[in-house]
């Protein structure tokens, strides 16, 4: 059982760790670096099932004889793509909390939320709304 | 054979680097093995394609040759970046 | 007309690059809008042609499947298709104004165009007959609705979204893991050929991860309580087009493809008998009416009340679902409609009110009723529809509800929809009390809305009572739906 | 014949680049300072990946593997010293100290 | 296989000792540092499992991508992590347990690893992909001829996720800062460093050069356009970080990243229509060349790839220089 499964036990690990990493964590830039780790074990995953041993690339060749799947490769790739877009917007919005909150660590911010002037009345905060606002406005009118 | 003995040396020295970046100290020492890891990983590719007789895609060693570069580059401009802004002078990160 | 499946999908897709491209305000709200209709048309079509002559299927490429992917239009999603551009549609109408009113040009652009994303990749996971690619379209929708809540004009909207983005992000991965998982089993991601090759597999345990793996996943995605830790706060901070846009369609369209994925890819027989999956659906659903109900009696905050109550109609909805019966799925679907309509009004109206007031917290809205009564009155008949009162849509969907947990005698859940709905009787009749029966606050003048999007809300609330009144159209939908999901499942 | 020498010559340099390689592992965990460790592993590392490359060069078949083998060598000896040396020069910059006899191992 | 399973393992325990690494290390430019790393390794355990496709892009989106990201991210907010509470601990332990419970529990009936006869192999599509499609299609690289051809929609679908993702970054961080909006170089310049001006004055157009390369030798080798827009982007990355901002925006001006970004999928979108005005289904690109299909395979797929360069590189590009300018009209 370990000894043809043991390649599942370590991706299934490495999941763990990520997902660990994504809850447990408060930083949320560390919750996104736990978040590709978590993908990452699904991708191997998947490249794992499309393996044969004894096979090889599934480039098409003369002097080959067997190939390893390629369907697995395309999804991972495809899955690639979307955890990297992911964590580009991911960042994009904790670089915009610090601003905000002047902190990324999640506890904090809620603190900040709860006793903040956010809480009661949307004023003072929607003041700072508009003022990036007014920032993008600028940037973008020319664009 | 003798593939396989180079294959060995490669794991072998990833690990040491490994270890390096795992005891840093300092974000230098970091970068450093991490540099030296992707020099090996990019033999490591090399390697494998003789070793399973598909070497035919050496490709993914040049985009590791670039990429490696241009990530140390983006380490040492970005994490800059941020002592100028920051004004402290911390002594490599840590 | 053999073309509609794929148009369906690409045309709104093709519509989003365009809206960045125009860069005039206007005219992206015009693209925006011109996607919605077309998406509509589109849906009417095709449920007219699946009435009559069957599901459709449509093969990319011209691939055959397996190897190819294909767009499976059947009964059951005909429903979820009208009902998401619908929603588009009464959203792009509501939208030119209140967007005008809350955000600069150039991000109006970007918010119609991931509106046109999320609008496109809901429609692609209905009608896709592939688990991978549906995958795919859950994350469009997803990526594009974490951008449009950030645009929220509260800071707490970034929260939201990021909070939104990694739970969301985990629930996606959950859906990949369990799909992987189905496919080391049967080597396939062809919905119909997962079924067939999965039909005798009850025993296997990779299978039940994975119906493990994917339900919990989609449970993320559609706020099933205790995963709905995520909606509150991405509802109420988004701004007012898009809460009143995801709060109608999103959750919704995760419930279709946990039925899609429940009926017609694992099988009732394995997720309802051989593993408990009805009775922890209808556990998790009395829970959920109960808490979410209780936690919305508790708001201060209009929107905050209103995301609440979603949770507890993804309850109403997620009971249906987990009897399995004709009736049951047949009351869900009846449920998906009914509160679309009824929460995109209340959304709607709620976005209204923040625009005139400039916050929805209930202390604010002291005798808004007075100063605004049309836009209230709206508010009115699509909260009577929340709570069940004839003749509402929500009326016709309760009822059918109740008959099918009456059916097969689930008492416990019953007493949980009543107690619940009495809940909501407080709600809403709270925020009735004070819009009409406080005083406004000293030289508070009679305000004046925007009338499109006055139109928008009480088309969606006139709809409510119409389908209230004369419930033809909507049970004959549910009820072609319920039996296509139950029946040789067509998948 | 040329077959036997080539393979013979090949196995030497492969042989010896990955004792260069180890080597300059070994340096990059054992010695005390960033510097030391700097210098060992930009100097093997160099010819250690040249040395290996030059083997595989000599067992390629095809002039494709080849030609790759040979833009990888370029592109190695273009960005490595590089690399090398603007980490240096910028942990000079940042005041990375050098370590003297006698300081504790860092 | 003993070979195989030698590499295999060691490769694996470095991954995990690392990903255990990255979770306990509270300096996030260490983290980030490690999580390079961590894409190095996998990629060697793509090329070893024949992913090299996968391989190409890892490298790419991983260690180039992903960590200039990150440390964009990182430069513009904090670098160090708080020590995370006890009371955090449990809620995560407990959903490992449960997942890890399921996973194991799945395990126990999942085929076997590498064996020919898996139901993923036995399946009649992995005929269709590696045989069929010789025929069919005439391009050697399977990978590409299921990702652009079989599977052309998803593909499609993760064109407008990169579209979606640029869309989103744009909206948050604004779109680029003005040239003149930007501060003067502090002092500490890369460009000051005559060897790395040097050194990456020659590699810019070899960049390039290889990305074009990549592009349209995907048919034949590993790569494709999603892999070779990000080298592209990559090339605009190194040459911002060392001439600065300014300088690389005057190379790629924002009217046209906006003009390029929407450009790509609507080629895409467009050319599934066409197909579709020609007779044919969506994607199905035996139409483009009634008499000859493989060749109207053959275009269609290097139109599908040039327009996901096109996206792909426009997006990365404007994804960098957001992070980049928000940095510096701070």
């Amino acid at each position: 059982m370990i000894a043809t499964h043991y390649v599942y036990w370590a991706f299934f690990a490495l999941m763990l760790i990520g997902l660990y990493v994504v809850i447990s964590h408060g930083n949320l830039l560390k919750k996104l670096i736990g978040l590709s780790l978590f993908q990452v074990g699904v991708f191997l995953f998947y490249i794992s099932l499309g393996k044969r041993y004894g096979g090889s690339a599934s480039i098409i060749s003369e002097d080959v004889r067997a190939y390893s799947h390629p369907l697995p490769q395309v999804l991972i790739l495809t899955a690639i793509v979307v955890g990297v877009a992911t964590l580009a917007v991911g960042l994009a919005l904790a670089v915009r909390i610090f601003e905000a909150y002047g902190t990324v660590e999640e506890d904090e911010i809620t603190d900040d939320d709860s006793t903040g002037p956010d809480g009661a009345d949307s004023d003072s905060t929607g003041a700072k709304g508009t003022g990036s606002l007014h920032k993008t406005d600028r940037h973008g009118s020319g664009s | 054979m003798i593939l396989l003995v180079v294959m060995v040396a490669l794991l072998v020295a990833m690990i040491l680097a490994l270890l390096r970046a795992f005891l840093g100290p300092g974000l230098y020492n970091r970068i450093l093995a991490i540099n030296n890891f992707g020099t090996k990983t990019v033999l490591f590719i090399a390697v494998v394609g003789f070793l399973f007789g598909r070497p035919e895609f050496l490709d993914i060693g040049i985009l590791y040759a670039l990429v490696n570069f241009v990530a140390t580059v983006a380490v040492l401009r970005l994490t800059h970046y941020k002592e100028l802004l920051s004004g402290s002078g911390s002594k490599g990160g840590e | 007309m053999t073309q509609l499946p794929v148009l369906q999908v690409t045309i709104p897709l093709a519509c989003a690059p365009l809206c960045v491209l125009v860069r005039s305000r206007t005219a992206a709200w015009l693209v925006f809008l011109a996607a919605a209709l077309f998406s509509l048309t589109c849906a009417a079509l095709l449920t007219e042609q699946v009435a009559d002559d069957g599901p459709v299927r449509y093969r990319m490429g011209g691939w055959p499947v397996p190897a190819g992917i294909e767009f499976v239009v059947g009964d059951f999603s005909t429903p979820i298709l009208l009902l998401v551009s619908l929603s588009a549609a009464a959203a792009a109408v509501y939208g030119h104004r209140s967007v005008a009113a809350e955000m600069d040009a150039r991000r109006s652009t970007l918010l119609y165009a991931c509106l046109c994303l999320t609008l496109a990749g809901l429609l692609g996971l209905t009608v896709t007959g592939d688990v991978f690619n549906a995958f795919v379209f859950l994350e469009i929708s997803s990526l594009a609705t974490y951008t449009l809540i950030a645009m929220g004009r509260r800071r707490r909207a970034l929260l939201a979204a990021f909070r939104y983005l990694v739970i969301g992000s985990v629930g996606a991965v959950f859906v990949l893991i369990g799909i992987g998982l189905a496919y080391a089993v049967t080597g396939t991601l062809n919905m119909a050929d997962l079924a067939q090759r999965l039909s005798d597999s009850g025993g296997n345990r990779a299978v039940q991860a994975a119906v493990v793996f994917v339900f919990v996943g989609l449970a993320i995605k559609m706020a099933l309580f205790p995963l709905h830790a995520w909606l509150p706060a991405a509802y109420a901070e988004a701004p007012s087009v898009v809460s009143t846009f995801i709060a109608a369609a999103s959750t919704k369209v995760a419930i279709y493809v946990l039925c899609r994925f429940a009926f017609t890819v694992f099988g009732a027989s394995l997720v309802f008998h051989s593993m408990p999956g009805d009775r922890i659906g209808l556990l998790l659903a009395a829970v959920a009416m109960l808490v979410a109900s209780a936690a919305a009696c508790l708001q201060n905050d209009l929107r905050y009340l209103l995301a609440w109550s979603s949770i507890a109609q993804i309850g109403y909805i997620m009971a249906g679902v987990a009897l399995a019966t004709t009736a049951g799925l047949s009351a869900a679907y009846l449920h998906i409609m009914a509160h679309a309509v009824t929460k995109a009004a209340l959304f709607g109206t709620a976005g209204l009110l923040l625009i005139r007031l400039g916050s929805v917290q209930l202390s604010a809205l002291a005798g808004i009723g007075r100063r605004m009564p049309w836009t209230f009155a709206a508010f009115v008949v699509a909260g009577l529809g929340l709570i069940g009162v004839p003749p509402t849509a929500g009326f016709v969907s309760k009822w059918a509800l109740v008959a099918a947990l009456v059916e097969r005698d689930q008492w416990l859940v019953l007493g949980a929809l009543l107690a619940s709905s009495l809940l909501a009787v407080f709600y809403v009749g709270r925020v009735v009390e004070i819009a009409w029966f406080r005083e406004p606050p000293e030289g508070a003048e009679p305000v004046r809305p925007a009338t499109s999007m006055v139109a928008a809300v009480w088309f969606l609330a006139l709809l409510s009572l119409y389908f209230g009144i004369d419930p033809t159209l909507p049970d004959r939908l549910a009820d072609a739906a319920a039996s296509a999901l139950l029946g040789t499942g067509g998948g | 014949m040329t077959l036997i020498v080539l393979d013979v010559l090949s196995g030497i340099l492969l042989v010896a680049g990955a004792l260069f390689l180890l080597s300059g592992a070994v340096g990059l965990l054992r010695f005390p300072d960033f510097y030391t460790r700097i210098h060992a592993v930009g100097v093997t590392d160099a010819v250690g990946a040249g040395l290996i490359l030059l083997g595989l060069l000599l067992r390629t078949t095809g002039w494709e593997t080849g030609i790759r083998l040979v833009i990888i060598l370029f592109f190695m000896a273009l960005t490595s010293p590089t690399a090398t040396h603007i980490l240096a020069h910028a942990a000079r910059r940042d005041g990375v100290r050098v370590w003297r006899k006698g300081d504790p191992r860092r | 296989m003993t070979t195989f399973v030698l590499i295999h393992s060691v490769l694996l325990a470095i991954l995990i000792a690392t990903a255990v690494a990255i979770t306990r290390m509270r300096a996030l430019y260490g983290a980030t540092m490690l999580a390079a790393l961590f894409s190095l390794v996998t990629a060697c355990l793509f090329v070893l499992l024949d992913a090299v496709d996968v391989a190409f892009t890892e490298a790419a989106v991983g260690v180039g991508i992903s960590t200039v990201l990150l440390l964009g991210g990182l430069a513009l907010t904090r670098s160090r992590e708080a020590v995370t509470p006890r009371r955090r601990r449990l809620p995560g332990a407990v959903v490992v347990l449960l997942t890890g419970g399921v996973l194991a529990y799945a395990a126990l009936d999942l085929p076997e690893f590498g064996s020919a006869d898996s139901p993923v192999q036995r399946h009649p599509i992995t005929e269709t992909y590696l045989h069929e499609s010789q025929k069919d299609i005439g391009i050697p690289n399977t990978v590409t001829s299921v990702l652009a051809s079989y599977r052309g929609l998803d593909t499609l679908g993760e064109l407008v996720v990169v579209f979606t993702a640029g869309l989103a970054v744009l909206s948050l961080l604004g779109p680029l800062a003005r040239p003149e909006q930007v501060r003067p170089p502090a002092d500490f310049h890369l460009a000051d460093y005559r060897v790395i001006r040097v050194v990456t004055g020659t590699l810019m157009p070899l960049i390039l050069l290889f990305a074009l390369y990549v592009l349209f030798h995907g048919d034949y080798g590993p790569g494709g356009g999603f892999q070779a827009g990000v080298i592209f982007a990559s090339g605009f990355v190194l040459y911002g970080l060392v001439f600065g901002l300014d300088k690389a925006q005057q190379v790629v001006p924002r009217a046209a990243l906006w003009l390029l970004i929407s450009l790509g999928l609507l080629v895409y979108v467009g050319l599934g229509l066409t197909t579709m005005l020609l007779g044919g289904s969506f994607l199905d690109y035996d139409v483009l060349d009634p008499d000859h299909p493989a060749s109207g395979q053959h275009l269609g797929i290097l139109v599908v790839e040039t327009a996901i360069g096109v996206t792909v590189a426009s997006v990365m590009t404007a994804i960098f220089f957001s992070f980049a300018a928000r940095g510096v009209s701070r």
